[in-house]
């Protein structure tokens, strides 16, 4: 009985159907938040007493390099869940993961480039944590150049399943490196346990434009999701109705 | 031994867009010979693959003495030879060498049980030399007595006859006829009749 | 509204990284949306062959 | 028919002595990664300024990156052969345990080509300006660092086994998971050629090895399996 | 039976236009040096160290390493898929000369490979600290070296094309006759980088890229009949 | 086209410590179909690659058309098609760009052209899909499409009916037949007897 909702969210037409549903509330939300962090973060705060305005690039930077993470996470567990139990919908949330990462990963770096231009005087250093978000970028595209070299869709799937759940050991990586060696980039600002390291007026829009950009994410990924799964999908009743018209 | 039996039920796969193989089912039991036909790109490839577990079904079940072949593959696997389009040689090393690797990874072997399967299959001749400096057929004949040798019940061969002279095209038969008398069972994919006991041979033709 | 835009002197780097953002934000909506539609469409296609060839 | 088995332990022994029967078969394939090696190693010199202060202090480097390249090289071989000739697939069917024999064949690239790197290492290192005192510990830690790179790097080659052109989508796969080696490794080096003591960074990459030793044949059975279909 | 027979000049076409489609195929080919060049100069820094003076005082000499790395890997695969299925066999039964054709396959061979790495090389010189005036100096001298590159790496792809693992193989052979670019092209990097006149060093390297261009297709010609044999 | 002419004397050759040919003689003119045969390893691929130039004869010469073919290779090789063991098809490509390539190097091919070679050799079906999706005897059906479009007076064939299905055996045996009548001539090594018209076949059994 506990199980059925797992056996549902397995289930290709269910959650074609439920993503089309999902899609424009997390698609509006996501858009609401955004546009509120955007006016709090460029207009509202109050420049900041060491770096002036050039720590508003942190609203765009620091929500995609979270991203970044956060779905190569979510990749790294759908892809487990696909392997394991053998289920097509969890590799589809994999597939559509890769590109919705690498593009955000890709928008932490350059953010981050454009961030430290000002603060440490060179858009590129070789420090840890920026070396290893430029690895994640490569497990990033390793994973859609494997992905796009079979023909086979559920080959492909199973494949780079594997490279997934493998190349996940770079997150803690990516998020430690700032801990573990000592680096240029800035230590953590947010934390639950502790008390924030960084003014309220400043944070508001910092959690504002994190939220707004997770769900963006989740809008993205089920419109993603929802073409992975057709694309999975063969000879099935079902796909004849969703496509008609 | 007690009769081996193997069983398929409703296999279904797809090669990219192609649904090859659309609900087969099989069952043959030791002492039988299950010739698959079918016209060029019928599938026979693809369902002798899909039988070893080196395809993936999408739906479909396999059993092996009546067992899931899923609950116990290497079981499985220990009681088979799959002998595809290709002979399995690495061509720098000899055959007696490739033997003693290859079937020897699945039971121990001693230099006169090779020497003998390779007597056995008309590669007595040239079991010292690198596979490579083989021709098409010398390969085959090698690739052959690793069969022999392995001495398992189950017998998987796609288009064994291949490059084989006329000569070659009897021991093959000889070859499956004894295993079947020993209680064994093969699913072989032959586009032309071969000479057997045709109370032992069963046909299943598989349409494109 | 000028002094909004220059940013404090940060505006070279401040826009263009709310700029490569907003670009990756719509990018990302019209790929998913052109992968949705191409695999429609593929299923149509797919459809239409297998009734041919029943 | 029999029904004696062979144990799992002697059919991964056949694995690597099968390989190394084989490397021996073709020797050039022994000095392959080695003369990949000492050509980068060359080169450097060539296109970089000789003199010996600026050398010493790239050496570590310089070493490293040559190490990494010609393993690397030398993993895209690792499976291709075996799966071109059908030997793979029947590895999958033979009833054995995969992962054993994938560690047999793993253990063998091993052998054939980071050991041999790891005994060159230090003769490089020389021509590098690198004292003799480091040899020692260059030694240990780049033999240390090729096994962890050969265990991370099998599941690379298992996953671009059906690619065809794999080597260099290997190389991509591999190289982010490759890196904290790089990183530990020419850490240690730098240490050991000042002289100082690298154990830390040796720990490190010990424990990268245990690691990956535990992981890496399960992953690349996996990978094998799925690569095969 | 016609006795219409495809005029030399189309054969070579038809080479090349094969050979981009069969790339276009598989993007990732297209992908896989340059990947391979970015990485190599990634890893630099990771292993030297991170300090913009010291790197920029290596930074032709990485570049131009790897570069040249990055092209010979590429040269591995120049004849070896078109020699494993047969391609290479009808071409020289096909009637017309073969050294034609092989120009149309090196040709081809630079455009996929040599073009985007020189079209790189001023973006990773950046990384390493070169200033972006220097990017045209570098990219025309990539360019020229792996246009020679790819014409003397003919001849030894065509001469290890028997033998199985020629990749190292084929490197030794070919490094010492491209040891010459290297020098000639990090030379004229570094007088890039300084802003200074960079032309006799690149003079040079386009006598190489002449004689190369005469002399390689014929060579690799004759040596892939030999290795047909 | 005058009447051509295939003539080999006294061809000698070794592979490695082997002397495979011993002085072999041949003569094939245009209408015939000179079908090798031989055990296993007797040399018959060795003796069709050494007639096309790929293997290195030790004595004896070869004549086309009553000139040593060594003072034209490219003439008698533009006049020849050799197809071996494996069809020489590139994977990533599909049936049709494959001919458009291999057998567009020889002469200027039209689409329609393609497509009716396609059609005779039962491969139309499947003359868009890539190469490497298709089946051994698929494969073979589109590489004989190449042989059919090259239009040339000499086939050399090594076991051309590998992995050809039953209709594959007839399809070899109507494309040979039509090529001799319009005066072209075949060596092709076959195992076992092929179905023409016996006044146009000869055989050669090679020993090993
Ligand atoms: C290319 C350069 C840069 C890269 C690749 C980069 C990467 C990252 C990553 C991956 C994170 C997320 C860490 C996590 O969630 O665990 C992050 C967070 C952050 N970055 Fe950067 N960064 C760069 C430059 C900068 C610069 C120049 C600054 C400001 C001086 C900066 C300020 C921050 C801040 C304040 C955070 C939030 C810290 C936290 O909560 O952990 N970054 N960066
Ligand atoms: N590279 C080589 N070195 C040594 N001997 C070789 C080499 N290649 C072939 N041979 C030998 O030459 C002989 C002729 O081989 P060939 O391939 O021509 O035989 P074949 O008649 O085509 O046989 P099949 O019917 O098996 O295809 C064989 O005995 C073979 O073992
Ligand atoms: N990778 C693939 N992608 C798409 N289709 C494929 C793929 N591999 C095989 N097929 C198709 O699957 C069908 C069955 O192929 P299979 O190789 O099993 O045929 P077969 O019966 O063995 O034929 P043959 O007698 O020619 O060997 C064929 O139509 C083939 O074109
Ligand atoms: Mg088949
Ligand atoms: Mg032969």
């Amino acid at each position: 009985m506990t199980w059925t909702w797992f056996h549902r969210l397995g289930s290709p037409p269910y959650i074609y159907r439920l993503a089309g549903i999902l899609t424009p509330w997390f698609g509006w939300l996501a858009g609401v938040l955004l546009v509120g962090a955007l006016y709090d973060g460029l207009v509202i705060a109050p420049p900041d007493y060491q770096q002036g305005d050039g720590f508003r690039i942190m609203y765009v930077h620091v929500p995609t390099a979270w991203l970044s993470l956060m779905i190569y996470t979510w990749m790294a567990v759908a892809a487990a869940v696909g392997l394991i139990w053998r289920i097509k919908v969890a590799h589809a949330v994999a597939a559509a993961c890769a590109p919705i990462g690498a593009s955000f990963t890709a928008v932490a770096l350059l953010t981050g480039m454009l961030f430290g231009k000002p603060m440490w005087g060179t858009y590129w250093v070789w420090d840890p944590r920026l070396t290893s978000e430029l690895l994640l970028l490569f497990l990033y595209l390793g994973y859609m150049g494997l992905r796009s070299s079979f023909d086979d869709l559920q080959r492909a799937d199973r494949a780079s399943a594997v490279l997934a759940i493998v190349g996940v050991v770079n997150v803690p990586i990516v998020h430690f490196s700032v801990v573990w060696w000592n680096s240029l980039h800035q230590g953590s600002s947010l934390s639950l346990t502790g008390k924030d390291t960084i003014a309220t007026p400043m944070l508001i829009p910092l959690l504002l434009s994190m939220l707004g950009f997770t769900l963006y994410f989740v809008a993205v990924l089920l419109v993603r999701l929802r073409g992975e799964v057709l694309r999975r999908e063969r000879a099935a009743s079902w796909v004849a109705e969703v496509v008609a018209t | 031994m007690s009769a081996s039996l193997l069983r398929a039920e409703n296999l279904h796969l797809w090669r990219a867009e192609r649904h090859v193989l659309k609900g087969v089912d099989l069952r043959v039991r030791g002492g039988e010979l299950l010739q698959l036909t079918g016209a060029n790109g019928a599938g026979k490839t693809t369902l002798l693959r899909a039988l070893a577990g080196l395809n993936h079904l999408e739906a479909g079940r396999v059993f092996w003495n009546d067992q899931d072949v899923r609950e116990d593959r290497a079981g499985f696997h220990a009681a088979l030879v799959y002998l595809g389009h290709e002979p399995p040689l690495k061509s720098d090393l000899t055959g007696i060498e490739n033997l003693k690797y290859w079937t020897g990874m699945r039971r121990p072997l001693t230099d006169s049980a090779i020497a003998e399967a390779l007597h056995a299959t008309g590669a007595a001749g040239f079991g010292t030399r690198p596979v490579r400096t083989l021709s098409a057929g010398q390969r085959r004949r090698v690739a052959l007595a690793g069969l022999v040798l392995a001495a398992v019940p189950l017998w998987l061969l796609d288009e064994p006859t291949t490059n084989l002279d006329t000569e070659g095209q009897q021991l093959i038969e000889r070859l499956v006829a004894t295993h079947l008398q020993d209680g064994g069972l093969a699913i072989a994919a032959v586009h032309h009749r071969l000479a057997i006991d045709p109370s032992r041979l069963r046909e299943l033709n598989l349409f494109a | 509204m000028s002094h909004f835009l220059s940013m404090g002197g940060y505006a070279r780097f401040l826009w263009p990284a709310y700029g490569v953002t907003a670009l990756a934000v719509v990018l990302n909506i019209i790929w998913a949306r052109g992968l949705l539609r191409r695999a429609k469409s593929e299923a149509r296609r797919r459809i239409a062959m297998q009734g041919e060839t029943r | 028919m029999s029904d004696r088995l062979t144990p799992p332990l002697t059919a991964a022994r056949l694995v690597v002595s099968r390989d190394l029967l084989l490397a021996f078969r073709r020797p050039e394939q022994l000095v392959h990664p080695l003369a990949f090696f000492v050509m980068v190693t060359t080169l450097f010199p060539l296109s970089v300024s000789p003199e010996r202060a600026q050398l010493r202090a790239i050496a570590p480097g310089v070493l490293w990156v040559a190490a990494l390249l010609a393993a690397l090289l030398a993993l895209d071989f690792l499976f291709r052969d075996d799966a071109q000739d059908g030997t793979l697939e029947q590895y999958a069917l033979s009833g054995q345990s995969l992962t054993w024999l994938l560690l047999g064949k793993t253990a063998a690239h091993w052998l054939l080509t980071g050991l041999p790197l790891s005994l060159m290492a230090p003769l490089m290192g020389y021509t590098l300006g690198v004292p003799m005192s480091a040899g020692a510990g260059i030694m240990v830690t780049v033999a240390l660092g090729s096994l962890a790179l050969s265990f991370i790097g099998s599941i690379g080659a298992a996953l671009t086994l059906g690619v065809r052109r794999g080597g260099v989508l290997l190389s991509i796969l591999i190289l982010p998971l490759a890196v904290p080696i790089l990183i530990f490794g020419s850490r240690a080096t730098e240490l050991a050629i000042r002289g100082e003591t690298y154990l830390a960074p040796m720990e490190l990459l010990a424990s990268v090895v245990v690691l990956s030793f535990t992981l890496a044949p399960l992953a690349a059975a996996a990978a094998v399996r799925i690569s095969l279909e």
